[in-house]
């Protein structure tokens, strides 16, 4: 049913979903954190910033990256300059594409998580001795967790999917970027829908448990408000 | 009248100029839709309301021609694709394809061999050549012969097979340096057409594309005339 | 000389403007009292360092916590912060909302005991619970240790026993004053209950739409006839006494001020013990005579200091009992029967004195 | 036939459970009173329908709110309710705050001027202010304005006057007893303050632990002994009296009650309205003979009907003023002194009367 | 720069966008409203599954689509033998297709929204007389406004850029089923660089000023929540 190619498609694809959602948690919070709390009076611009890369095609994304990312591009020639390599075709440019393209779906739900705790809990904990960082960690962050929940699972699972960008920017490298995305989708272009099938039913059962195992998890851990 | 028209990606380009002759000639509007051939075929399969179908291989037309969902007959080779291997430096391809063996390059972008019948043919040549194994770890692979010519458009890839048709297509390609791959060294790259629908206007239509105008318009976009 | 804390904010929110300037001594209980809106939580916030944006100045002891260009942040500022809305940490029980400050402290540094004060605000039993599942006065109190548990240096409380019942408040407000006794804790505590201020606080800032209208001892503040405190329904006097014997029989202290001897049921305190009371103005009635069968027992001559109308009925007398101000509320009728003007001689009845620490 | 409201409810929250049944009757204000945590809230809260997954019986009047398997949803229960908390609605304004029950309620249901709840609250310059602009009592008065605004046919108010300070309570308790007076509106008011409930209260339900101790008339309640009501601090007797007539040079009224006549100050009511005092136990002194040339005005003739010692030094006597029971709190002492015994004859000396309506 | 097919396929793509948002916003808030509220035992697998198509490659999850609605489909047969039209390839597919694929965007924020709410403000809302719906409409959504944001967003935002879906059950058939974002593809693929850009470059204008307007009108009615 699955062959070896297959499985090591699936590592990437794990590895690639893992380290994007970890990147994107760990840049899109601090980046919620601050759309959340600041007054800046041009923010609105940075929001629709953030989401604007979702409304052009993966594949053209992906096109516009490379573009970017090449030996001619701006940026791709200013990581040469600078004796860097070029990202593309290389796992690493996969992370940074995926991270990219997923950024929304993560910045947009924490944001709205932090924004619901309100002023008065870290003020509370202020009074408390802790610091700012002290009190994001401890206070801020586990009472955004609904915003982080959804988050990592937006982005994880939109990660897995995604296979625009994924394809254009990683060159479809077996064993190195070739993902499992475009591996069902080879299939399914090739006529080899059997193949498809086991490969989609596959991933559909591993992504149902992992999810089931997250939000089992976490049905365990809700804070209620005000239930007297 | 309308026709719909489903076409691979790198014949629609050449498709939309022989669409506005047919219209200027008839009257006729064509409407067309691109994709890969693979789409295209899963699509007709389940009930897709095209009338003609363009396809990059013969493959599929066949397999639609046997389920009996596109009619017998009609199925022939419009265009034949011709590989090119092509980098937009100009002193990187040499005229032996020696650049082949050497570490010149980083990556060569070539199409998915099981996706698309240039990829295929690249593969035979590499093959021929003994490098197909040893380059393995160098290949970037194309979803379509478009990704493919993308890849080294842009720099990404130092140099690629990808269709001589795109290279001329694309004026400021020509700068950089090529090499045709001699006929024979793959199997003949066989686009072709085949009707799902039968009524005298796609008939018409039909015989138009075989006709002495439309062929020199194909070669003239870089296919041969089987 | 005697260490104080030194105030001046001047901040705007929305229309209201905030425009306070203190100095009270960095000990014991000052109270800030003041109507609903004239900004009571706003001044408590700004000495928390909340308020963002403000100018003032800020020094409390030997330490500048604020002044032009430079604030020091809240979580620096040694303070307990009991918020007027209980505000616990949603997604921590009982404990760990306890525990929450405590364990940012140095360990020398921990003078509060937390059981003493789980024991006494009788939150033993919920330690386990999470906020959700509390009542009013049950959140309240668990905030209340929550801000003691930090060890503060200035314990700030926005009134924090409002959503306390009777009993409760009593068996607390003696410990927040031994907080101050015991571990040199000042305290600033919004009250709108001239009870609790009486009980409670030895010094007293009056605020009014946004200022201080008047802050000082609160002795003082009480007595003073132009103050409106005189003038509100629970108007009293506050005077310290000192226990000096016991009548064993009846279970009474006799205590000695300077204008006589007050006799209160109890004998919790040892000979030579100070002690408050409050003497409230309408229970404090007035004889030209001292009477004898009445179950009155507490009953000394006074002068007669300042006499105020504050009703077609009704007259606040300021009198002296030997340089101690006390406040009667009596009815324009019986002023009149007996003649009152300043200087007159007469006997002061005290019903029922209440016994404050 | 008077209506009344009569509920059974049982129900469990975790460990706690509330197993409470009453029957009052469905005029006037009834108190909830009991400690932090008895179960108050919790009661409120399933009388106006809010607690799900209960089993109960409820009747207001002759409609069945709540039967074992009917529950009227809340909104079809004519209530208004002011949260312990404020909670007003973040996204909106004062003033659509205000509106948003009144808009739902059909025109000619409209009893209540909510022009005359805002004037009286204070909150008529908050209009067009957001909640999180509001001090914690605006908050509160807003919460209650909003509920007065439904007129509702039956009012549930979880300690809404906690954090208003004395001034705003003695303007806003008389209006919540003009509520059921004029507009014929039962409260359920729920506090821990024993003044507010003397003020306020015609009913009493007293509640322990979940459960309804007792309940009745507040005359009757706050004068027996074997309540914990009498052992309370703020221990009083509330009587009933009418305007017989005024002292015009001293702006009194004569008030005239079963046991005497009652001096107090103020000229505002006519001849023959009916008034409510409250007569606070440790202001009622008693003495063997009658005094004079006391500035105490009110002293009338009582026979001592049960005595109650509460602590070593402390008593609480219950007299009997012509058949209506008032308190007495004076030292043992001074028990002994007058040798009271159950029958003596003596005078009770009330040194301030507070009118409560 | 533009030309007709172009300005055809744009006005198919804010059609397919709007409609799309439209139901997604109509279904998923029932839905994510009832998800914040039950306290069934197995909720946890509901959310999963909502959030199961994002983990398939688009144009696989087309391609199983297409089978299911295709004529030889279940749901496809199902419905020409109730005498309808098969939904492949026609316009309404496309939503379909959308709305099936973009709705974990939109049901997650909404969950958490509501959930960030808590009972209170319902429980006031019932004593003031307001019927359960009433009340949602007047309480709950105006309190979940930062969540209707951003599931708007996301939700407009990815069945714009989205195409492989679209792609699969649309046929990509001019004035029909051809979106803007296959429109683009189509060029990039064709080498047609100049008219790609042309065309990336106004659907990013476009939607930066749609976006830059959503946010800048958003952020004058923010709730705020305990300040002082
Ligand atoms: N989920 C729960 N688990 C355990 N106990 C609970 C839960 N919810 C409520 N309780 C308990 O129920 C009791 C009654 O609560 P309620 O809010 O009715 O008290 P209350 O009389 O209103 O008190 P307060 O005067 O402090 O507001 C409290 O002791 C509370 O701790
Ligand atoms: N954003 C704002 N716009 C306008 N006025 C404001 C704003 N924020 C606060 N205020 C006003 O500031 C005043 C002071 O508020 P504060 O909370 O300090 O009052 P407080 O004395 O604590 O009252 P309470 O006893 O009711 O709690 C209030 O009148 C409030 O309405
Ligand atoms: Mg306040
Ligand atoms: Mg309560």
């Amino acid at each position: 049913m699955l062959n070896e190619s297959d499985l090591i498609a699936l590592g990437i694809t794990l590895k690639l979903a893992l380290l994007t959602t970890c990147i994107l948690l760990l840049t899109g919070t601090p980046l919620a954190w601050w759309l959340s709390r600041s007054r800046w009076r041009y923010k609105f611009l940075l929001e629709a910033i953030i989401a604007l890369p979702l409304v052009l095609p993966p594949t053209v994304l992906g096109f516009y990256l490379l573009l970017l990312l090449g030996p001619n591009g701006p940026l791709g020639a200013l990581m040469m300059s600078m004796g860097g390599q070029p990202l593309a075709f290389t796992f690493s440019g996969l992370v940074i594409g995926s991270v990219f393209y997923s950024m929304p779906f993560v910045v947009q739900p924490l944001q709205d998580a932090f924004s619901a705790i309100g002023q008065r809990p870290m003020e509370v904990a202020a009074t408390l001795r802790a610091s700012p960082l002290d009190r994001f960690f401890t206070v801020a962050i586990p009472l955004a967790r609904p915003g982080f929940l959804t988050a990592a699972v937006l982005g994880f699972a939109h990660t897995v999917g995604e296979f625009g960008v994924v394809l254009m920017i990683g060159g479809n490298i077996p064993g190195e970027t070739q993902v499992l995305s475009i591996a069902i989708y080879d299939h399914v272009e090739g006529l080899e829908y059997a193949h498809a099938h086991w490969l989609s039913g596959g991933l559909l059962l591993m992504s149902f448990i992992l999810l089931i195992a997250v939000y089992a998890f976490n049905s365990r851990f809700r804070v209620v408000k005000n239930a007297i | 009248g309308e026709i719909r028209v489903a076409v691979a990606s790198n014949f629609a380009n050449t498709l939309k100029v022989i669409a506005a002759r047919f219209e200027q000639k008839t009257g006729h509007h064509l409407i067309i839709s691109v994709g890969s051939t693979g789409k295209h075929y899963a699509q007709i399969k389940n009930g897709a309301p095209f009338d003609v179908f363009f396809a990059a291989d013969t493959y599929r037309p066949e397999l639609l021609e046997k389920q009996g969902i596109a009619l017998a007959g009609s199925r022939f080779t419009y265009a034949q694709g011709q590989l090119v291997l092509w980098s937009p430096d100009k002193q990187l391809v040499d005229s032996e394809a020696r650049v082949l063996e050497s570490s010149n390059f980083r990556y060569l972008a070539v199409a998915n061999p099981k996706l698309a019948p240039y990829g295929r043919a690249a593969q035979q040549v590499l093959q021929k050549k003994g490098l197909w194994d040893s380059l393995r770890s160098r290949m970037v692979r194309g979803e379509n012969i478009g990704q493919t010519f993308q890849f080294v458009k842009s720099g990404n890839a130092q140099l690629g097979f990808v269709a001589a048709s795109q290279v001329k297509s694309e004026p400021a390609s020509l700068a950089g340096s090529l090499w045709v791959v001699p006929e024979g060294s793959y199997t003949a790259i066989n686009q072709q057409v085949v009707l799902v629908k039968d009524n005298p206007l796609n008939n018409a239509f039909i015989a138009f594309v075989r006709s002495d105008e439309v062929l020199k318009i194909i070669h003239e976009s870089g296919y041969k005339i089987p | 000389m005697q260490s104080s804390i030194q105030a001046k904010f001047k901040l705007h929110r929305g229309d209201f403007l905030l425009d306070a300037e203190f100095s009270i001594p960095a000990k014991g209980v000052t109270a800030l009292f003041g109507s609903s809106g004239c900004g009571k939580t706003t001044l408590l916030r700004a000495i928390a360092g909340l308020e963002t944006a403000q100018s003032g100045f800020l020094k409390v002891g030997e330490m500048i916590w604020q002044e032009t260009g430079y604030s020091m942040p809240p979580h620096q500022r040694p303070i307990g912060y009991v918020f007027q809305e209980a505000s616990l940490f949603e997604h921590m029980n009982v404990q760990q909302n306890l525990e929450y400050g405590l364990k940012r402290l140095p360990e020398k540094e921990r003078k509060v005991s937390l059981h003493d004060a789980i024991e006494l605000l009788g939150i033993g039993n919920l330690l386990r619970r999470k906020p959700h599942s509390l009542s009013g006065g049950e959140k309240q109190r668990v905030a209340i240790a929550r801000a003691l548990a930090v060890s503060p240096q200035l314990l700030l409380m926005d009134e924090p026993l409002a959503a306390l019942d009777q009993n409760r408040k009593m068996e607390v407000l003696p410990y927040i004053q031994s907080l101050h006794k015991e571990l040199d804790i000042p305290v600033i505590y919004v009250s709108h209950s001239l009870e609790e201020v009486a009980q409670l606080a030895d010094h007293l800032i009056l605020m009014e739409a946004g200022r201080v209208v008047n802050s000082g001892d609160i002795h003082d503040m009480f007595t003073r006839l132009d103050l409106p405190l005189a003038q509100e329904l629970d108007a009293s006097a506050i005077i310290n006494a000192t226990v000096s014997g016991f009548d064993e029989v009846y279970h009474l202290m006799l205590l000695e001020f300077a204008g006589g001897t007050i006799r209160v049921a109890g004998q919790a305190l040892q000979k030579g013990d100070e002690v408050r009371l409050r003497l409230i103005a309408r229970d404090v009635s007035l004889t030209l005579e001292h009477q004898s069968a009445t179950s009155i027992l507490n009953i000394f001559p006074v002068i007669v200091d300042e006499i105020l109308q504050t009703g077609p009925a009704q007259m606040v007398v300021r009198l002296l009992a030997g340089e101690v101000p006390i406040l009667s509320k009596i009815t324009r009728k019986s002023a009149s029967e007996l003649g009152l003007k300043i200087g007159t001689k007469v006997y002061a009845q005290v019903k029922s004195v209440a016994l404050l620490s």
